[in-house]
């Protein structure tokens, strides 16, 4: 095992070699006036930029795989470079020097998706898929959520009927994130009337089977972060079946989990709309940096935002002293939902009649996006009520609420 | 009742159940908000013009000797919690409740018998800037007439309007920049009178929009109730689950007693009693800020649905949080309370 | 009937002559500094001074019931003045002029137990006891929460078993207000095992019989607003039963009525701890009168509760329009505790160090007791989960939470 | 690690928990603070003295050189966690971190060689007064040594010191109105250098009393969950009622990022990064808010035997609503927040 210096030179090396450095004064760092005001709450891109950045993730994920930094805390013999996970974060900060494509795209494939298989699968679907994925070849998504089951995964009512060596799908799925990118997708079915949990199953299904339509679905904010996906008798083989018949339940929660854990990495004010010198250009843009009460506001909303980073960074800490976190995790997911709206709270108070009209103005009306999506951030990867339901049971070991 | 009474007569509520089932069938009969709110003007004209026609409405706020029907808040109340219920899209606020309140606050005789009687018909559609900047106007790209002001006097202005309506936050109530040829202005009440005008006719605008917003949160409150007792989760209505229960109660509080604030503050304006000028700001800030939060919880309870562009949920939404900045914010009327009560 | 204005001028010539008045700039007006600087916030009487009103309170009952003022609104078979409510409110009102005892110790009696006997005893009861409840002979107290139920009255453990032609009581009551104090006292016991709600039945028992004891209950307050209430074997006769064998939780639902409605009057930000002139002089002289984030928060607080107090008026008013109020009315005592709490957090914001230790400065340390006593707003008359279910059930019509 | 780092290192944790665990057994072998509360001092005089003889807490943050431990705030953290959760009532806080902070920060080395030994061995029981006014003094009577300011110098105290205990909210800490003699005041560090050190010893012993309301919280939740899962109402345990579990997640919500805050702006402290200024008012502001929601959630959770005297929920909600104005109010904090920041 290299040392880390060494490792990270020689990934600077590399980085180098391929890519162009970002200037220093560029990166990170938050301009009032300058570039696109757009604030990012969901992703929820352009068709047309969305057809032309794909390709380039995938060559960017390509080319980090050849190079031996497309899973460097995987196991080598999926393809991983077998390191800890404290060089796969010294490189993630180390490529934040350097103008490459963002991973964002891949939070469902890498940061949901791969991680179920890396626990779920057997060695056949582990060393066909993973390197794939963590390779870019193929893009996954998650198909969990139904109109008739949103928060109760119990109540699914896409079915999967054996079918010779495989199976054969029908249903509905909803809330669904990039799927139309997707190349495969993790499916929850019911395969049997059996009891509660024990009647689901989990399969890959292949996204460009026959019978399998996605469309995009509208939100609230107007755009379309999501999709609905319908199957209609798709056939999936008999190596699609992710772990044991009945499974599902578990598999489920293995996914859930991760989703958690990715969403509630957001919840910290460092980059991006929680940035704090953004937030700041914002209240002296706006006019009110002396008026007293903005300034309360500010101290409590900047409380509350590092906060959350703070109890994450502590969280991280003990993982890496060998502690992983249990589903005590989700609290980070409560902590960025409430923080999302007391962001939209602060930011619609700030702007009063900027936030709502489009007058032209830079960075003002572009906030609207908070206001919008920060109901959302209460339902999605969990709504509160069953978090909380699970952390009352699991962390407190209260009787299962009912 | 004397000016120094705090205690208005609330007693007259029975009598309003007729104009609110008038008004409530007549919104119900009107081409459904999303079909017009996509279209430039954001509103039915025809639907307008049978309101005026068959119901009066624009009318209800104008004095008799200016042609309308003379009623007071509390009739105002009732059609203004009805017009938030039914995310009622045309420019009713602005041109019936906040322009017939600044010239009849003006005091300009010969400007309200000019005016009034084309608002009260419907025919003139009239629209109000206050803050005195270039802001964007409420309903500017269909308003035939203008109230606006230097920051010192009011003035009319009814020809030259170029208006370009805007991407806004509420889909339901449109905003628009609004240019305008100073020469066709005309001046309205006394020179230097605008900031007691505005002020004055602001706190009776207030109260409406606080009717409005109490009609939209019980709107909504009725929506994620009827959703609960049907909606089955974990093999139960999901409304029978406390967390779900003890919301809507927490909504059902709001509702009532933002209904209960805009209506007491109603009354405290017909009756002219000394509450009215603490009662209208406590009634903007309750109901602005119950509205805003029952919306909010409505869309959770619906759940995923209720996050979607197909379901209402979300136009409530966006007209709760775009009225926070119409007349003033929340903590605005705060300090107001803390200013009149002479902390 | 008499017209108004004639039966307010006989009554204040009535109060003329036997007591004296108040001077108008004397009466509701707060002065900063002037007086006792205590803060009420449940009533701890000193043991000497209630022994010493006790009796005031008793004589001035009984003038005004022999008066004809006893009982303004109640039916005149049983001693009352059968006029309407305005005109007893309207009484009410004219009494404030006059140095006269107030009826607060007696809020139980008259405004929770009286009402429960005219709606559930039968004639022989309601002739025995009105007439001395508001004469003032007798004082009720209130018997329902024990150790082991208090929200839930179905837990009830208190027994009464048949005896003779009585019955006999045993068991121990706990959160009961002027039990020292009271002749009578309506109880709930359980006379069966059966079901749940129908295994109780509700009694009037002499609080001087021999097998009771009222012992105080200290809350943390550090003050003894309360009792317990031990009942050994007490004998009580077959006439003590109010209403039929069975139908105490239906008594008992007619008496909690009453209380939540007695609870959310004090709502509202009239008179006494929550004045808005005594809240303003508090500012004042704490010296943040000009801090606009203080002045920021107490605009919110007069907002909330003159919202408590006009939301009542509305109500009230409906109520004399004929539509009496239903099981909403627990919204008032919700939004009373929701305002204590929050002008618990107001006072000590602007007190700042000044809550916290008692340097003997005027109407500062005194302020402690809305701190201390907020807690208890949410748990008496009905703790706010409990009250959520109540109107979830009742007035919104949900399945019944659980 | 240099000054200009955001990010400490949190990695020390685990070698704490046998710190932790001697904390921890120490005060539980003490008298219990309900026996100790109502005497005049307020506390046990030979625990104090076993404490400093038996583990030395009271050295544990003066460096080694004046006969101390030479602990950190890492340390400290896990120390006031536990005097926290057991509402250690004496004068710990005020002579072990607060006026040990005041004489290290003032630089005063002569001082500092005096004073801190006496302290260290926890026979010389210290408490400072860092407002200048004649407002009532942590643990003043039963202090040997007062650092007391003018509003530009500190001055240390240590004869003809006049103290008298007095009423106050918190029952397991005491305050005493002081009077002292001017001429028996030594001067502590450079003349008008007062702010700056009250400033640095203020955010050093915040993050101590954060960690210590952090403790506090977590007791109060321990106390919580326990209740709910024994405690039956409506024939099974209330905590299997969503009101009150989603409560208790809420309460594990709040003291996991409390005690996380504390934990963090400690590692800032002792690895001097440039968060450190933030870190320290972010940690006060959320604990103590924490703790006294926690607290008071915790007398709900209880129901009627929570409102008692004989239950030890409202010692925990004394203790953290008195907190709230100890070093300075949590709205101030939130301006120090944004002045920091450079906002």
């Amino acid at each position: 095992m290299p040392e880390l210096p060494e490792f990270l030179a020689a990934a600077e090396a590399w980085l180098e070699a391929g890519y162009s450095r970002v200037a220093t004064e560029q990166r990170g760092r938050f301009r009032w006036g300058e570039g696109s005001d757009e604030v990012h709450v969901f992703q929820e891109p352009d068709p047309v930029e969305e057809a032309d950045a794909v390709p380039r993730i995938r060559a960017w994920r390509a080319a980090l795989w050849d190079g031996g930094y497309g899973w460097i805390s995987g196991p080598k013999e999926y393809g991983g470079a077998g390191l800890s996970r404290s060089y796969e974060a010294a490189f993630n900060r180390l490529t934040r020097k350097f103008d490459v494509p963002g991973d964002a795209a891949l939070t469902v494939s890498l940061g949901m998706i791969a991680p179920t298989i890396l626990r779920h699968a057997d060695e056949g679907q582990k060393r066909r898929y993973l390197p794939a994925l963590y390779r870019g070849d193929l893009i996954a998504c998650q198909l969990f959520s139904e109109p008739g089951a949103g928060s109760d995964l119990a109540s699914i009512e896409s079915k999967a009927t054996p079918e010779g060596d495989g199976w054969l799908i029908t249903g509905q799925k909803v809330w669904t994130s990039g799927a139309h990118l997707a190349d495969i997708g993790e499916i929850i079915c019911q395969t049997s009337p059996g009891p509660r949990h024990h009647n689901l199953t989990a399969f890959l299904v292949d996204m460009h089977a026959p019978g399998v339509m996605v469309r995009p679905l509208r939100q609230m904010t107007g755009g379309a972060a999501f999709n609905e996906v319908f199957l209609d008798g798709v056939r999936v083989p008999g190596d699609a079946r992710l772990d044991a018949v009945g499974e599902g339940w578990r598999v489920a929660l293995t996914t859930l989990s991760h989703e958690r854990s990715a969403m509630g990495h957001s919840s910290f004010g460092g980059a991006g709309i929680l940035s704090t010198e953004r937030l700041m250009e914002l209240v002296r843009h706006a006019g009110n940096a002396h008026d007293s009460v903005v300034r309360r506001d500010f101290g409590e909303l900047i409380t509350q935002l590092r906060v959350a980073r703070y109890a994450q960074e502590v969280m991280a800490e003990r993982a890496r002293a060998g502690q992983p976190p249990g589903p005590e995790i989700a609290l980070n997911k409560l902590a960025l939902s409430a923080n999302m709206a007391a962001l939209a709270g602060f930011v619609a108070g700030v702007l009063g009649p900027k936030v709502i009209a489009d007058t032209g103005e830079w960075g003002t009306y572009a906030w609207t996006s908070v206001v919008l999506g920060a109901p959302g951030y209460r339902l999605g990867g969990g709504s509160d009520e069953v978090l909380k339901n699970m952390i009352a049971e699991r962390v407190l070991g209260l009787p299962r609420p009912s | 009742m004397s000016a120094v009474s705090t205690r208005p007569n609330l007693s007259a509520a029975a009598e309003h159940d007729e104009l609110r089932r008038t008004v409530r069938q007549f919104l119900a009969d009107m081409p459904p908000v999303r079909s017009v709110m996509e279209a430039t003007e954001g509103f039915d004209r025809a639907a307008w013009r049978r309101m005026a026609e068959q119901v009066g409405l624009q009318a209800l706020l104008v004095p008799e000797r200016y042609e309308g029907l003379g009623q007071g808040a509390t009739e105002a109340n009732v059609v203004f919690e009805e017009m938030g219920r039914a995310l009622y899209s045309g420019p009713y606020f602005a041109s019936a409740a906040l322009a017939v309140y600044v010239l009849l606050c003006s005091g300009d005789e010969a400007a309200c018998r000019d005016l009034l009687p084309g608002i009260a018909a419907g025919t003139t559609i009239a629209t109000a800037a206050l803050d005195g900047s270039s802001a964007p106007i409420l309903h500017g790209h269909v308003a035939d007439l203008l109230l606006v002001t230097d920051g010192s006097s009011l003035f009319a202005v009814d020809a030259g309007i170029q208006a370009q309506p805007i991407d806004s936050l509420d889909l339901t109530r449109k905003l628009a920049t609004v240019k305008f040829e100073r020469g066709s202005a005309r001046p309205v009440g006394k020179e230097g009178g605008a900031p007691k005008t505005i002020a004055a006719a602001t706190d009776r605008a207030l109260v409406c929009l606080a009717a409005e917003e109490a009609g939209g949160a019980a709107r909504c409150l009725e929506m994620s109730v009827a959703y609960a007792k049907q909606r089955e989760q974990f093999g139960r209505p999901i409304g029978s689950f406390q967390a779900i229960a003890h919301r809507c109660v927490e909504m059902l509080q709001r509702v009532e007693f933002a209904r209960a604030a805009a209506r007491y503050a109603a009354s405290c304006l017909d009756e002219e009693t000394g509450e009215f000028p603490i009662a209208a700001r406590v009634a903007a800030a309750y109901c602005g800020q119950a509205y805003r939060w029952v919306a909010g919880e409505s869309i959770q309870v619906h759940g995923g649905i209720g996050f979607t562009w197909e379901h209402d949920a979300h136009l409530h939404y966006r007209r709760a949080w775009a009225d926070e900045a119409l007349l003033g914010t929340t903590d605005q009327h705060y300090l107001a309370i803390a200013d009149r009560l002479g902390l």
